[in-house]
């Protein structure tokens, strides 16, 4: 065999094509068979097998289809379920994954029924796609239901229990019976007529008590759902009891369990509203002071923050005082400094001062003084002494020391001769006679 | 805004409150929601007073024409 | 300094704020950015004043006689 | 002298003291100096008399909130 | 004698004082010198007090703050 | 004699005074000289004087305050 | 004979003692010649005493200092 020809798959690639091969070929399967090995995880889905007496095969339905279940599945029930035929990869094994799951031996409305179901569903009527939101506070509600009964009035009190003045508009229609199909298409034809004019109805509720699968025909119609699918104004459906499903409960924008939580549903509370709207304004005002209130306190940490540069100032006087201080005690250093200093000079210069000098020259002078003094003195009584010796000595040479021994001297008058010789005078003459101690003039008497 | 549904306003008076509750819009913005919010609280007030109850039948005769009658407890009566 | 939002004056102020508490400033400059500090300060705390009467009369107009009035906020808000 | 800047102004202040400290300046200039010292001194002091009353008048004028409690009471003490 | 400074009369003061104690001078040259030693003192000593006086009338000018307490006690006892 | 210096006085005194020791000048010529010597040493004496009171003019003039008080006393009562 | 000096005079006399001395002379002449000597010795005599006046006067006009102590008291018994 050449290698070429040989096709080898992985174990991905031919699962993957079994799983399209078995996938395709069993879209929607109709199975019947008995449950066996029943588990509910925590998940809520059912696991379990379906079996006969020769197979085995296994079998989920997902806690989204549970809820449509209107019996409690069990071990060894024969059901009768439709699904889709589904390959897990990661282990290899297959199942069939339920959407819908009956007791075995239901009745061929039933079956219509889930024929219908899945026919609109493929068809795309149970979207999520087309279905439209409740208007969240309608003006107007239109009410289509029977005219008499509990629903009509649940539904209005209900309403004017939870908003008073919201009005309301009702349609009568049949619910069951020949002529309730019609009826209540031609209903949904007047509320979307009207729904162009003013005051119009936005939301339908589509109503009625709870019956038998017989008694509910007219809502598992095709015309009805059809109506409803066609209805620009989103529908509410609230037919039968919490566990009665109909087609227009699936093709409605929303299916309300009972007639009384369609109201609920359809009208919000007006207190709660209105206390919404109160809080909503009480916040708003809240919050809005409270931004300013945080704002408020941003900027007055901001003011306490912005410290007022007086703070720096008065440092700087501080500084300024310092500088002065120091600056005069330095000045005045500089002076005292450079006044000692001329004080020391001063006193230098004072010291030296010429007083000294002139001591100095005063004795020198004094001394000289004296010497001059002295000296001249000295001098003079020299002389006067040479002198005293020379009188002295003259005087002893006096010739009239001779006289104190009793010579005399005569001499003439007045020419002083000294007479030696008495020839040399005449009588009568008148002569000197020197004495000792004095002179006496005598006249010549005589001569021998 | 009259057009505005009481649903949507609402939702903006929301988001109004916590867009200034987040506290992140300027002064001036959070200003103008503000403004912008009491309006809406406003118009959401209103609305809520502003039908006036009225409950009605709505008859269609065979030629398609619509009537509309008062709904009164013998509309029961009638129908039956 | 009219155009200024409120958040950026704050925001101009605590930088100065900051500036001034770094301690880095000289005399003049400080003395300059005080002044401009009190200057934000003010046109803040006016900002704020005005802000809070301005919703003190919102309240009052919007709020008080509600129904007395009609209700067309847009077109009172356009034509004030 | 008014270009200089205050903290220049200090700055020289504070070598022209440190200068006649070092005790090395001929008289002259030591005096010289000093009457540039004093003048500097007044000139600083000025400068911040005239600042603090930049901001006497700044916070009356512009601030309510900053001025409310009494700022600094040295300072009042030392004007009186 | 004015234009000389005071660190170069306080120097010839010094060399004059040098000269006379060297003692070799004559009188009229002594006392000359010494004359002229007292001027230099003298001139010294009023170029002091005018420093000083210039520094009080300084600081009374410029700083009327400083000179309301004593300042530098010392001094002041010296001028008496 | 003014212009004569008062050492050179002195030393002429001082011939004066060995010339009249030496005794060897007659005697008008010694009391010419020793004339001549009382006249010197008057001028030295009075050139001291001089000085002196010189000196003591200087110390007081420059000196402390004393000029307060009549100026020098012995100088009036040369110049009555 | 005021015209003769001090000196001379009192070699005259001198030789006039030594002439007499001599005893060779008649008594005519010696006694002419001790009278001329005794008139010398008295001009000498008062010669010195003059110029003694002189020198106190010289004193006591020029000097005050030198006379303050008692001039050369030899002197002043002498001239009594």
């Amino acid at each position: 065999m050449s290698r070429n020809l040989r096709k080898i798959y992985t174990v991905s690639e031919l699962t993957s094509e079994i799983k399209s091969l078995l996938e395709e070929s069993f879209p929607f399967v109709w199975i019947s068979g008995e449950i066996s090995n029943l588990s509910t995880p925590v998940s809520g889905h059912y696991y379990f097998t379906l079996k006969d007496e020769n197979a085995h095969i296994r079998a989920v339905m997902f806690r989204g289809q549970n809820r449509k279940l209107k019996f409690m599945l069990e071990d060894g029930l024969s059901i009768i379920g439709l699904g889709r035929i589904n390959l897990y990869a990661p282990r290899g094994t297959y199942q069939i994954i339920f959407e819908y799951i009956e007791p075995k031996g239901i009745g061929a409305l039933q079956l219509a029924f889930e024929k219908l179901k899945i026919r609109l569903s493929e068809e795309g009527l149970f979207d999520d796609k087309y279905k439209t939101p409740l208007p969240f506070l309608p003006n107007k509600i239109c009410v289509i239901t029977s005219p008499t009964g509990a629903v009509i009035h649940d539904i209005i009190d209900i309403i004017n229990r939870r908003f008073y003045n919201i009005s309301i508009e009702i349609i009568p229609v049949k619910v069951q019976g020949d002529g309730a199909i019609p009826e209540i298409v031609s209903a949904f034809d007047i509320v979307n007529k009207l729904a162009e004019s003013d005051g119009s109805a936005e939301v339908v509720i589509l109503a009625r008590g709870g019956g038998s699968i017989e008694d509910l025909a007219a809502f598992n119609s095709e015309e009805v759902a059809r109506a409803v699918f066609a209805s620009k104004i989103p529908v509410v459906s609230a037919i039968g009891h919490e566990t009665d499903y109909t087609i227009s409960d699936f093709v409605a924008d929303l299916r309300a369990p009972t007639p009384s939580a369609a109201a609920e549903l359809v009208v919000p509370l007006k207190n709660e509203l209105k206390n919404r709207c109160d809080e909503m304004f009480k916040n708003l005002i809240a919050r809005i002071y409270n931004n300013i209130e945080r704002l408020n306190s941003i900027l007055k940490e901001m003011n306490t923050r912005l410290v007022d540069p007086r703070k720096n100032i008065q440092d700087f006087r501080l500084r300024i005082d310092d500088y002065i201080n120091r600056l005069l005690k330095s000045i005045y250093n500089v002076i005292n400094r450079w006044r000692d200093q001329l004080m020391w000079m001063t006193k230098s210069l004072y010291a030296t001062s010429p007083y000294k000098h002139i001591d100095n020259l005063s004795v020198t002078l004094k001394r000289l003084n004296y010497n001059l003094l002295s000296y001249i003195d000295i001098y003079i009584q020299n002389r006067r002494s040479i002198t005293i010796v020379l009188a002295s000595r003259l005087n002893d040479l006096s010739p009239v020391a001779i006289l104190d021994r009793g010579y005399s001297i005569t001499r003439t008058i007045p020419d002083a001769v000294v007479v030696r010789d008495p020839k040399i005078v005449n009588l009568g003459q008148d002569l000197e006679v020197m004495l000792s101690k004095g002179s006496l003039i005598c006249r010549v008497e005589g001569k021998s | 805004m009259a057009k505005i549904s009481f649903e949507k306003s609402l939702k903006q008076l929301e988001e109004i409150v916590q867009e200034i509750e987040s506290g992140n819009l300027p002064l001036e913005k959070a200003m103008k929601k503000f403004e912008e919010g009491v309006k809406l609280s406003k118009y959401c007030s209103e609305k809520l007073d502003e039908t006036e109850k009225k409950i009605s039948v709505l008859l269609h005769d065979n030629n398609g024409d619509i009537t509309e009658e008062p709904f009164m407890p013998e509309n029961e009566a009638k129908n039956d």
